[in-house]
């Protein structure tokens, strides 16, 4: 093959044609988000259907959702460093890999997001540190850094790259070092995860999305943050599920899969009973203030559904399949587990900013819908195409899963 | 901010009195005319677009008239027009922040203990449109567009508020800009407070009705003082919590009822949510 | 691959086993400075040539012969009745005193022929100009608190001759805002108009730091 | 944000939100940093006896 030189010993890969015409097609829509993008900027916000009552739209509600998928990396490498769970060095670096890919996913929306795009940097030169998009921004930037950092000694695995000895000494020491550099992407992932969720918890002109809290966070803040790290291994597997798919072959042990399930099982479940209590204090709240609970679900799209999807479908039943020992080892069963899961803390994001704006404060304001347009759309899912692109590169040419070779063998 | 507000308050005594700008409305008398929010386009450079002049979530006022009507069939029917501008929060209890000036990751916003006036600060601003979400009256606008004005009209800006570039939020300033130029001449003769009659916004001398009252909350000399103690008076969203310094009054009940979404505490407090 | 180590190898660590790796230790540091050097003629001599353009102004304008004509700055720089301050003298100014020549000094003749006879404003350059987000009060500065000309504006009073006018290519913004040394560092509190100037000298005197005092 | 700024406040919230995030760049510095220093010192010590102690 024309590039086996790359492609790590001992392992098979698909036709160098094969792979270079799937690159090549995954371009297509990533030219359309690029297009997308370059409108916003060269054009200013006006192509989107963003607007005066909606200033959060899909983008912010995608951003959230993607830093709490992306949370599989830094609660995979807490388990794997700080934790210490052994088995899990087999999935860490896919996590790593899928993490690097979500945060700098957030951080291109956020850019594309903000009106004066040059003026980015003032969140860290005139930081407001009283402000949780600051805290986000802050963190969200140091914890990207850190994920370059893991994701560098993957790199440096390359067949040709760690045939010298500097580089190869370099991963050695990295490697060495992950314990520390884990703690420290645990440290800022806790507190961004959480910020984000203090985004839409703090703003109390807002009462659909205002909760009170502990000292400067509000519960949303501790609830994102559980969330987070309950739906990140799911996406993790999720991820390498499709990735199995692709590949027509098993890349992880069902073992390690299975611990990683268990895992997220026990704080879906956890964070879905939370979220049950928060919501019922909300409404306990919102009645001793004289406001029935109902009128925050009189507007349509956003009826009592919402309430019932997110919690029940997307919430408990996920939970409860990947909590019982059965269900989470039929593979079909435990897919359909990762995906209601993943499919809920996205949508529990759009709640907290879509719905929460779209829901009238003043009583003689008008409901007003929001839909994205398609420079929304194209721009949200360029990341997703181009996640696939690194992926594939990434899965080709680097070591990404210590198990394949074993499971294998030919 | 904080250390900044003490060395303010040390300074009472040096600089003079320590204002608490607000408004009144008087909801009885306003027509509905819509010259506030004219005179206040006019004022502050407010860009325009003739393609969606009626298009009330992309179009920018400062200012906005509102029509609430009580729902009722003839002849029971009634409506009311309400103006609405910043309502320059203060924030209270133990909350004691403007709700959109915390969230502003780069301190484009602030409060002014002095003046009690919410600032927007154009060139810091990067458009992350935080404030807006924060908002709950919509007061706080983004400049989707470029400002572009009709030909020859350029000419016509107020040179004394500087006009927005695209991307960035803008609100209502109660025309602080007439502040500054009233303390200007203050200055010059040699005083530091401001006269009720110095500094007006453009809306107040706008109202053909004069439904708008405008001067120091906490000044008893001023008109606004006596006014919002009236029965009648009433904020909107009071049990957020978010202490606008913008009264209204009307003397009749539903208006003062459509104020709040929390009408069942109505009169009995302020409670947090 | 060996043999290249090997030679890298002796050029690191063993200046002191051949006479001729010994010189060669020091390509690296000569290198660095070379490059050190290059950078700091960029940085201190071509950058500001890129970043800012320069201007004459209309007139070659003696400052001090004024002063000591006219007696102090407020006699052209004044203030007018609402407590607004005039800034640059408008041409009307001018002829108050120069209606017809006073002098033989060509830079009066020129003042007279281009601007005075023809009814042409000067256009002027102000050194001072701010940024339009910017409001300045020279009533609050000079009458309320006191403060002298010269403390923002320097020893202008003195100039015989009107220094070029440089403004940034990219703004638009006359260069003594940011002031002239292209490190930023400040000996004289005229020597910068940026925020962080006005905002030190605002919190020395404890004036209240609120945006809405000098933005608009 | 800088203690230089002048938007900087001597406050509990600075303190302890600035402090924290650079304690996490600094840790993070002088973790990679410390790692390319031993990649080096290996380099310089033993680059001539090829790669097998891996």
């Amino acid at each position: 093959m024309f590039d086996s030189a790359l492609i790590p010993k001992g392992v098979k890969r698909c036709s160098f044609a094969k792979f270079f015409i799937w690159v090549l097609i995954l371009h297509i829509p990533v030219l359309i988000g690029t297009v997308a993008a370059i409108l916003c900027w060269g054009l200013a916000l006006n192509q989107t259907y963003l607007n005066n009552n909606f200033p959060f739209g899909l983008w912010i509600a995608a951003d959230l959702g993607i830093i709490a998928l992306g949370g599989g990396a830094f609660f995979t490498g807490f388990l794997r460093y700080v934790i210490n769970i052994k088995e899990l060095k087999n999935i860490v670096n896919y996590a790593v890999v899928i993490g690097v890919i979500c945060y700098a996913a957030a951080q291109g929306i956020l850019a594309i997001d903000i009106g004066q795009p040059i003026r980015g940097w003032f969140i860290f030169w005139h930081a407001n540190v009283h402000s949780m998009l600051t805290e986000v921004a802050f963190c969200i930037m140091a914890y990207f850094m850190v994920l370059c950092v893991e994701y560098l000694p993957l790199l440096l695995e390359n067949r040709q790259i760690f045939k010298f000895s500097v580089p190869r000494s370099f991963a050695h020491h990295l490697h060495e070092a992950m314990p520390t550099i884990a703690a420290i992407g645990v440290f800022l992932s806790c507190f961004h995860q959480g910020s984000l969720g203090g985004v839409a918890g703090v703003l109390y002109g807002r009462p659909f999305a205002y909760r009170e809290g502990f000292l400067v966070w509000p519960w949303t803040f501790f609830l994102f943050i559980l969330s987070a790290m309950a739906c990140g291994p799911c996406f993790t597997i999720l991820i390498t599920k499709i990735t199995e798919f692709f590949a027509k072959k098993k890349l992880v042990k069902k073992s390690v899969v299975g611990i990683l399930a268990k895992i997220s099982g026990g704080l879906t479940t956890l964070y879905v009973l939370l979220k049950i209590i928060d919501t019922l204090g909300w409404f306990g709240l919102v009645k001793e203030a004289g406001a029935p609970v109902k009128s925050f679900y009189a507007n349509q799209p956003y009826g009592w559904w919402v309430l019932v999807m997110e919690v029940i479908i997307l919430g408990a039943i996920p939970a409860l399949l990947l909590l019982n020992k059965k269900t989470r080892e039929n593979e079909p069963i435990l897919i359909l587990a990762c995906v209601l899961n993943c499919a809920g803390i996205v949508m529990n994001r759009w709640i907290m900013t879509v719905q929460a704006l779209a829901i009238p404060v003043m009583p003689f304001d008008k409901f007003v819908s929001y839909h994205p347009n398609w420079v929304e759309w194209a721009t949200t899912l360029l990341p997703l195409w181009v996640g696939a692109i690194v992926i594939m590169l990434s899965y080709r040419y680097l070591p990404i899963f210590p198990q394949e070779r074993e499971l294998n063998p030919y | 901010m904080k250390d900044a507000h003490h060395k303010g308050e040390g300074h009472q005594e040096g600089h003079g009195t320590v204002y608490k700008y607000g408004m009144v409305i008087n909801l009885d008398k306003c027509t509905g005319c819509g010259a506030c929010m004219v005179a206040c386009m006019a004022e502050n450079n407010i860009p325009f677009r003739k393609e969606d002049t009626n298009d009330r979530l992309t179009q920018n006022f400062w200012m906005r008239v509102y029509k609430i009507s009580n729902g009722g069939s003839f002849p029971d029917n009634d409506i009311c027009y309400l103006p609405r501008p910043c309502m320059h929060c203060e924030g209270h209890g133990h909350h004691n922040r403007t709700p959109c000036v915390t969230v502003c990751p780069a301190v484009a916003t602030d409060y002014n203990h002095e003046t009690g006036i919410v600032s927007q600060i154009y060139t810091r601003c990067f458009g992350c449109r935080y404030c807006m979400a924060a908002c709950p009256y919509h007061v706080r606008v983004f400049n989707w567009w470029d400002p572009k004005w009709p030909e020859g009209m350029e000419e016509y800006l107020n040179p004394d508020v500087s006009p927005r570039m695209r991307g960035v939020v803008e609100k209502c300033s109660f025309c602080f800009h007439r502040l500054q130029r009233a303390r200007n001449k203050a200055y010059s003769e040699d005083r530091r407070e401001v006269h009720e009659d110095e500094y007006q916004t453009a809306c107040t001398q706008a109202c053909p009705a004069g439904a708008i009252t405008f001067g120091d909350l906490t000044n008893p000399e001023h008109k606004v003082y006596e006014l919002k103690k009236t029965p009648n008076a009433f904020r909107l969203l009071e049990v957020l919590g978010t202490n606008p310094k913008v009264y209204y009054t009307s003397s009749r009940a539903w208006v003062r009822k459509a104020a709040d979404v929390y009408v069942g505490k109505e009169g009995s407090g302020v409670t947090h949510t | 691959m060996s043999t290249s180590e090997e030679k890298e190898r002796n050029v690191a660590g063993g200046e002191q086993r051949t006479e001729g790796s010994s010189w060669r230790f020091l390509v690296p540091v000569i290198a660095f400075f070379a490059g050190f050097l290059v950078f700091l003629c960029i940085g201190w001599g071509i950058f500001p040539k890129i970043l800012y353009s320069e201007k004459q102004q209309p007139i070659d304008f003696n400052h001090q012969l004024h002063v000591d004509e006219m007696g102090d700055c407020e006699a052209c720089h004044y203030f007018r009745e609402d407590g607004s301050f005039s800034g640059i003298p408008k041409s009307e100014n001018c002829i108050e005193c120069h209606e017809s020549a006073m002098g033989e000094h060509p830079e009066e003749a020129k003042l007279i022929d281009q601007y005075i006879e023809p009814g042409k404003e000067i256009p002027w350059l102000s050194y001072a100009r701010q940024p339009d987000c910017v409001f300045f009060s020279h009533a609050a500065h000079v009458r309320m608190a006191g403060l002298d000309c010269m403390t923002c504006h320097g020893p202008i009073g003195e100039s015989e001759h009107t220094r070029p006018y440089q403004y940034n290519r990219l703004t638009k913004y006359s260069r003594d805002i940011w002031g002239w040394n292209i490190a930023g560092i400040k000996t004289n509190t005229w020597d910068r108009m940026k925020m962080d100037d006005c905002a030190e000298c605002h919190e020395e005197n404890g004036t209240n730091q609120a945006c809405f005092v000098c933005h608009k | 944000m800088f203690p230089f700024a002048f938007e900087w406040i001597n406050d509990p919230s600075h303190f302890v939100f600035m402090g924290g995030f650079y304690f996490a760049l600094g840790g993070l510095f002088i973790a990679v940093n410390y790692c390319v220093m031993r990649a080096l010192f290996d380099w310089l010590c033993k680059g001539g006896e090829n790669h097998n102690e891996h």
